[in-house]
């Protein structure tokens, strides 16, 4: 076959683009055949996003051109690509949250001044894309409502609406059940079978391996190798993104559960607007175990995860830690609780574990600045805080070491490094840890892997939550499942496996269980 | 020596008695071609700061305006005796201040009894401008003049605000004439600066009477403009520089009231049809009362109180 | 992917000075449209500002305000609040100084009413930001609209109380009566005089080295003590404060408090500086002008410094320019006050990008 | 007692006028993302600008043309330092304010040699009042006919036009594709770009939109509630319009309630000067003054609760950090 006959669905040719000082992007080229799905891995920071939003016509690059089905395209912004029949699932959602599904599909293809009109039609184009793809959706539900499932979802109805023929979706899974992801899969299938082209940036391996074509794998800004999927291994991926060999496995020897080091007994929490969030929760943490928390987000883990680090006040129930008995009437903040020894990895580094207008050096002690360790009697202690700084920025292998960059110029992997290390560090008797490798790379997951498994090792408890199921299984000894607030079911990690996990957290698995002899049922649209 | 002339901080164009001294130099220059120097301050500070390099660079004499330069003025005039200063509107005792304060309270009580005469209702508006006891001083004087007239008349009084825009809202002037106006007032004396645009505004779209201050405004709406209190602080500029160079210029205590025809109320083409023979017969009766003593109108600031 | 640094004298010094270069020809074309001579009145402005002791005087006397409300606004704006209630806090501020230096001066030798005064002008503009803090961190009321508001109270408040309470008798000026010279702050030339430092005569006082201790105060308490630092996690990441259990409430009110106290020095240095004597309106709008100073200077103390430099040059330069150039009214030089502040101040990345771009161009290639 | 009410709504409507034009313009600002306190600046300029094209022209029309093209340059001066080179919006607000202030006054005196003042103007260079039908015939109905004769009829066309501005701006905002985008854009502005839409352009119409009505509030100061310009004469009321907005929430309808309680405020605060309370006595004219902003205060801190503007307000949209 050659050239002639049959287009490639979108060339790049010698696309390079520099931030100030850094160079993102450095003479790229890349061909994706039509109609197939292919995979972009690497590092973070490697310059995925930044080439994909020039695809996207989100950025301008400084040299090179895009060819689509082989006519060269000039796409100078979005609304370029969006006629060259591109379409993009932004690594961080481009959703207006306080308005509805049906407002953010239409925005930028209202068709008319006036709303009305456009209304209509856009509400029975949405009918057909949502029974052709199985993309169901409340069109008229407000995002921010939404679980992260459901707006991603938006993400690819917008993207469809407008007519993509070629999809870009930047890191769709991390916040996805495997369900959802197979799910999401399936549809790609099925957009493929329509002769669309996908693009895929991932850090999952496994998703590279199981869904795509091809392979394109970059590093430090460059483009350093294109592999057919089909010959290729998750080894050799990773031995290409990272530059070294790379274990993918967790080293973890049997666990010896001892004492109860905290117990939550029947936690439940409201939101402002009165919605119960937490239902009747309960667990124990014993020295010594990672319990993993698992659910898709959204289904309480966060506030189960404020409630017990002291950030929100819960409205019934009560902790006991530490010797302390804390509820409702007996409050404890998010200082008092560290000073007890509790230390917090939470979910969202940028909302909450760092504040990125910081230096590396102040963001580093966060939660802990009241600490004698870095206070003189009036002032505070510089000196002492740099140099621990340096030093955990030595053993943790954050890069680049320097204390005075801000927090924001780190990679998302050196930012996640830095809470986690600030936290571990501090030798607490539980920790809590939300998402540890949330868009992390290949080589940072395994560092911090294995420091987990040291801290529980030294006697430590650990609750993990994640919604990544392989870290789940990977590193719990003990799983509970959450769903709607509640938890709705407790194994032991011996007996996990991805299929009954995944069924639990769409609390499917008892009906499953029950009623689910004949294959119909998931047929039907058991899948909700 | 040149002559010079420091305005206070509203400008020399504030529609009231700055403007009323700018007119005085502007007659000066006209009629002798003398460049009078003028400095306009933006805050306290430059006050004293124009004072002093005026005083410095031989400038003499140098009229001040307004009762806030008082503790500059006193001090320049003390480190700079051969200078001149004539200070308007407020009280200094040095060798070489001539101080001139006006009886505003007297004419403000003629133009209160003229408004009280021309009124159909017997009721009558003031509108200040900021709340001081300086305006105070024209309403008390104001409020005299209506019950000397018509004992029974109700007085209206608004006061514009607490800030200097107080003397520069002619929206909050409008509205507050409107205010009066629908409570019964058909006549409204506005001590306001260019607040009073408003109210004669306000007074002309109505139909209603307004009366102006400080210099004569009757131009301003011809035909609704009962009259204006005027205040001549030109004659008290004008006068200071026209004397000093002959000599004749005298430090101390200059108080201008109607006998000296410091105060008094306008009469032109523009509110001839508006004064009836009678009425100008009554206004000049009072003003020989006045002037000989008969009447005493009480001073709102002897006291600060405005019980007469 | 080393990051090439833009060479520090280029943002300190070569962009500021292009920006106000801008404003300045802007304002040139202003005069040379009235009639006048820019060059000239340039040359007046820089003269009157810097040229001789008793203007630097006067720029650093109005400096001196400055420095006190811009630090007030970026106390506040460090942790995220907007404080528009500068004025008001200064007017009520000037309040408390007067009021201590009335009720003392009869009895009491400087050295007891001074510091009775700077504790009285501080405690009361914090009195005066205290509610719009209070209502912000417990209710979340605007901090915006009721600092505003509680602009308009103060000067009613102001205006009631001097007018019918403080008001010297037999005065025509709405004003209390001048105090004993024993609560005057002393001026600097008369500090200097006897140690042979000859300044020229001006306002300016003892509240300026107050100012720069302030400035001081502010740099370590913001930058280098455990409360400056919940106040900035708090002002960049209220979600990541409450992560590491900031009581938010508590440092929004206290930031709101530093900040009306700082605002309340003005009157430090109006009232016991300058003027001697409890007056109206002696906070002239520099309430204001301390948001353009704080975020010129980047919130940062030597940046208020030097942006109330800038401002008070502009203050007194424009003075002089008024005044040795009649036709060039007061009014002009508020145009070129407002020049500087949109050229050097909302357009300052107009030039930024491009000289940045050349020198990070120049510094990879 | 009625009728007291009654001329009292009639004071509020004229003095919520400019405040109405100025909120709603402050609002499709904002609502961009752009944070306006030049709302004063553009009031200032348009009420000079009006004033002297009407004094020049001899037409209110031709005044209120000159005002909007004023408003709207500043406006676009606005855009040029918020949009284009990313500048902070309130030393860009600070700066429009302070150059206008000075900048009327200057022309003013160029053109007019009055002090900072135009002309008086009359006839056909000011806004006229309009009498309804029947309005005479009608005052003697009951209740109604005070309420149509002396509180609706009787304003010139700017008032009219100011509160017709309230149903178009929410049909605007919510019901039209501009509007949608318009509301988007200061939501999530990244959200705006990547439909393929401008986020500057959208940001420069709804400035555009906002001088218009600045335009329009300030002509209505100076060419129909009163007759003239004076130097600052906008006294505040940008603040206030300001105030109204986010008291309002940035929706139309509330907005329009809080710039009529502002404008009744006020009203109410002018006819209660000198009332003597029975045991107290009269009341200090400072009192009645501070009631409009007290009473904001505590409506604040009582009933209405936090204000959450629109999301991205006040933030340079910024793509690429060079
Ligand atoms: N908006 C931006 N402004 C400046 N520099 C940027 C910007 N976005 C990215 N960069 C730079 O470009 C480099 C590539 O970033 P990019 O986001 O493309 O990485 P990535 O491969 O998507 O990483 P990740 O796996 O973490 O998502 C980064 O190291 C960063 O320094
Ligand atoms: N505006 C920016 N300026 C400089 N660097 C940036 C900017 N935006 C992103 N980067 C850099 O780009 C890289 C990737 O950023 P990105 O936001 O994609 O993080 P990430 O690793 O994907 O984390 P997460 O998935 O949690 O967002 C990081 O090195 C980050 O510091
Ligand atoms: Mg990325
Ligand atoms: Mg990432």
């Amino acid at each position: 076959m050659t050239k002639k006959t049959m287009p490639y669905a979108i060339e790049l040719r010698d696309i390079s683009k520099r931030f100030g000082a850094v160079q993102a992007n450095k003479d790229i080229c890349l061909h994706v055949a039509k109609g197939t799905i292919h995979g972009i891995i690497g590092e973070n920071g490697a310059g995925k996003s930044t080439l994909m939003s020039i695809i996207y016509g989100f950025y301008e690059a400084d040299t090179g051109h895009i060819e689509v089905d082989g006519q060269r395209v000039d796409i100078r912004n979005s609304e370029g690509a969006i006629q060259a029949g591109i379409g993009m699932v932004h690594q961080h959602f481009m959703l207006v949250e306080t308005f509805s599904v049906l407002e953010n599909v239409m925005l930028g293809a209202e068709g008319g001044a006036l709303l009305k009109n456009g209304i209509g039609a856009a509400r029975i184009e949405l009918q057909r894309l949502a029974q052709e793809y199985s993309l169901d959706i409340d069109v008229d539900a407000i995002v921010e409502d939404l679980p992260v499932g459901l707006q991603q979802r938006v993400e690819i109805l917008k993207a469809l609406y407008r007519g993509a023929r070629i999809l870009i979706l930047d890191e769709p899974t991390g916040v996805l059940t495997p369900q959802e992801a197979d799910h999401l899969f399936r549809i790609l299938h099925a957009l493929k079978e329509q002769g669309v082209t996908v693009l895929l940036i991932t850090h999952k391996l496994r998703e590279i391996m199981a869904s795509t074509d091809n392979v394109s794998v970059m590093r430090q800004g460059e483009m350093v190798a294109h592999r057919e999927t089909a010959h290729t291994t998750k080894e050799e991926l990773a031995e290409l993104m990272v530059g070294k060999k790379v274990r993918l496995t967790v080293n973890k020897d049997e666990a010896n559960p001892s004492q109860v080091l905290l117990s939550a007994k029947h936690l439940s929490q409201f939101d402002s607007q009165g919605v119960k969030r937490l239902k009747d929760v309960s667990l124990e943490l014993r020295a010594g175990e990672i319990l993993g928390i698992a659910g898709v987000s959204g289904n309480g883990q966060s506030e189960l995860l404020n409630v017990l680090s002291g950030i929100t006040l819960m409205d019934e129930g009560e902790i006991d830690f530490a010797g302390q008995v804390i509820n409702a009437k007996a409050p404890k903040d998010a200082a008092q609780m560290r000073d007890l020894k509790m230390a917090h990895v939470p979910e969202d580094r940028h909302k909450m574990g760092l504040v990125t207008g910081f230096e590396a050096y102040e963001a580093a002690i966060l939660g802990y600045h009241n600490s004698d360790a870095y206070n003189g009697k009036v002032l505070m202690n510089r000196k002492a805080m740099l140099d621990e700084c340096n030093t955990r920025m030595a053993d943790w292998d954050v890069r680049p070491p320097n204390p005075h960059l801000k927090t924001a110029n780190f990679s998302g992997g050196n930012q996640q490094k830095i809470v986690i290390a600030r936290e571990v560090e501090q030798n607490p008797d539980v920790l809590l840890i939300g998402q540890p490798t949330r868009g992390v790379d290949i080589g940072a997951i395994e560092n911090i892997h294995e420091q987990i498994v040291k801290l529980r090792d030294a006697g430590k408890a650990i609750l993990l939550v994640s919604v990544e199921l392989d870290e789940i299984m990977a590193l719990s000894d003990r799983i509970l499942v959450m769903f709607d607030g509640a938890v709705v079911g407790e194994l032991d990690a011996k007996d996990a496996d991805e299929r009954t996990l995944g069924l639990m957290m769409a609390n499917a698995f008892n009906e499953e269980q029950s009623g689910g002899q004949t294959a119909s049922a998931e047929a039907t649209g058991a899948h909700v | 020596a040149d002559p010079a002339v420091v305005y206070d901080q509203a400008g020399k164009f504030d529609k009231s008695f700055n403007e009323g001294v700018y007119n005085g130099v502007k007659q000066y220059t006209a009629e002798t071609g003398i460049q009078v120097r003028e400095f306009e301050p933006k805050n306290e500070a430059q006050v004293e700061q124009g004072l002093r390099r005026l005083a410095k660079r031989g400038y003499s004499p140098i009229v001040t305006v307004g009762f806030n330069m008082t503790s500059a003025v006193e001090k320049v005039a003390k480190d700079f005796p051969e200078v001149s200063f004539t200070l308007i509107d407020g009280e200094i005792d040095l060798p070489n201040v001539q101080s001139v304060i006006f009886k505003e309270h007297e004419g403000s009580f003629i133009v209160g009894a003229l408004a009280a005469m021309a009124s159909k209702t017997d009721t009558v508006g003031f509108i200040g401008g900021m709340d001081i006891p300086l305006v105070r001083k024209f309403g008390c004087g104001y409020e005299q003049g209506v019950k000397f007239a018509t004992p029974n008349a109700t007085v209206l009084q608004n006061m514009t605000g607490s800030t200097g825009a107080a003397f520069n809202d002619p929206t909050k002037g409008s509205e507050l004439a409107k205010s009066q106006f629908s409570k019964g007032a058909d006549v409204v004396f506005a001590a306001a600066g260019g607040t009073g645009i408003g109210v004669y505004q306000a007074a002309k779209d109505e139909g209603k009477f307004a009366i102006g201050v400080d210099s004569n405004q009757n131009h301003i709406q011809p035909g609704t403009m009962l009259t204006s209190m005027v205040k001549r602080v030109d004659q008290a500029a004008y006068n200071t520089y026209k004397n000093a160079p002959a000599g004749t210029w005298q430090p101390g205590l200059v108080v201008l009231g109607l006998a000296e025809d410091g105060v008094d109320w306008a009469r032109d083409e523009y509110n001839a049809s508006l004064i009836t023979e009678e009425m100008k017969a009554s206004v000049a009766d009072i003003r020989a009362k006045i002037i000989s003593g008969e009447i005493q109108v009480h001073d709102y600031m002897s006291d600060n109180t405005c019980n007469y | 992917m080393s990051q090439a640094k833009v060479p520090a004298w280029v943002n300190m010094a070569l962009i500021p000075m292009l920006n106000i270069l801008l404003a300045f020809l802007v304002s040139g074309l202003l005069i040379l449209a009235i009639g006048e001579n820019p060059v000239e009145a340039a040359g007046y402005l820089i003269y009157g500002a810097f040229g001789y002791d008793e203007g630097v005087g006067y720029t650093l006397y109005y400096a001196t305000n400055l420095i006190f409300t811009g630090l007030a606004v970026s106390v506040a704006f460090k942790g995220g609040l907007f404080n528009i209630g500068g004025e008001g806090q200064a007017y009520i501020g000037g309040l408390g100084v007067g009021l201590i230096c009335l009720s003392l001066d009869h009895t009491m030798p400087f050295y007891v009413i001074a510091p009775l005064a700077i504790i009285g002008a501080a405690v009361f503009g914090a009195a005066w930001a205290y509610i719009p803090a209070y209502l912000q961190a417990r209710r979340g009321s605007h901090i915006v609209i009721t600092t505003i508001m509680f602009n308009f109270i103060a000067s009613s408040l102001m205006v009631y109380l001097i007018v019918n309470w403080l008001k010297e008798d037999g005065r025509m000026a709405p004003n209390s009566r001048t105090f004993e010279e024993n609560a005057w702050l002393p001026y600097l030339h008369e500090i200097l005089s006897p140690l042979g430092i000859e300044i020229g005569d001006s306002p300016l006082n003892l509240a300026f080295i107050w100012a720069l201790l302030c400035c001081v105060f502010v740099w370590g308490l913001v930058w280098h003590t455990r409360w400056g630092y919940q106040l900035r996690t708090l002002g960049t990441n209220p979600t990541a404060a409450r992560y590491a259990g900031i009581d938010t409430a508590k440092v929004t009110i206290w930031a709101m408090l530093i900040s009306g106290g700082l605002a309340g020095f003005v009157g430090l240095n109006e009232i016991m500086g300058v003027n001697h004597s409890l007056l109206l309106n002696f906070t002239a709008g520099y309430g204001f002008a301390g948001i353009a100073v704080a975020l010129m200077g980047r919130n940062h103390p030597i940046g208020i410094i030097l942006a109330a430099m800038l401002f008070g040059a502009l203050y007194q330069g424009g003075a002089e320019l008024a005044f040795e150039i009649p036709t060039i009214t007061p009014e002009i030089v508020v145009v070129i006050q407002g020049l500087v502040i949109l050229f050097s101040g909302a357009l300052e990345h107009m030039f930024k990008d491009r000289i940045e771009g050349f020198f990070i161009r120049r510094a990879v290639a | 007692m009625f009728e007291t009410l009654i001329l009292m709504l009639d004071a509020t409507m004229r003095v919520s006028t400019p405040l109405l034009f100025a909120a709603l313009a402050g609002l499709y600002s904002e609502r961009a993302g752009i944070v306006d306190i030049g709302l004063e600046g553009k009031i200032l300029g348009s009420a000079f600008a009006a004033a002297a094209a009407a004094a020049v022209f001899g037409s209110a029309w031709v005044g209120l043309i000159f005002g909007i093209l004023t408003s709207v340059s500043l406006a676009m001066i606005h855009g040029f330092a918020c949009i284009t080179h990313r500048g902070d919006h309130i030393v860009s607000g600070v700066a429009i304010n302070t150059i206008v202030a000075g900048l009327t006054v200057t022309l003013s005196m160029h053109w007019f040699g009055m002090g900072g003042q135009t002309p008086a103007l009359s006839g056909d260079a000011r806004f006229m009042e309009i009498t309804f039908p029947f309005a005479e015939a009608l005052r003697d109905v009951p209740v109604l006919g005070l309420i149509y004769s002396d509180m609706l009829s009787g304003h010139n066309i700017l008032v009219y036009l100011a509160f017709l501005m309230v149903p178009v701006t929410y049909w605007v905002v919510y019901k039209t594709r501009f509007g949608l985008r318009l509301r988007a854009v200061g939501e999530n502005p990244h959200a705006v770009d990547t439909a393929g839409i401008s986020v500057a352009f959208i940001r420069y119409r709804a400035l555009i939109v906002c001088g218009i009505l600045c335009g329009l509030a300030g002509a209505y100061l100076s060419t129909a509630h009163n007759a003239g310009f004076l130097k600052d004469m906008s006294a505040g009321k940008g603040y206030m319009a300001l105030a109204a907005l986010i008291f309002g929430k940035w929706r139309p309808v509330p907005v329009l309630f809080a710039c009529l309680l502002f404008g009744f405020l006020d009203a109410v605060a002018i006819r209660m000067q000198g009332v003597v309370i029975p045991g107290i006595g009269e009341v200090p004219v400072q009192a009645i003054e501070v009631l409009p902003y007290v009473l904001t205060v505590l409506l604040l801190a009582g009933f209405i609760g936090k204000a959450v503007g629109p999301k991205a307000i006040g933030r340079p949209y910024v793509k690429e950090r060079a």
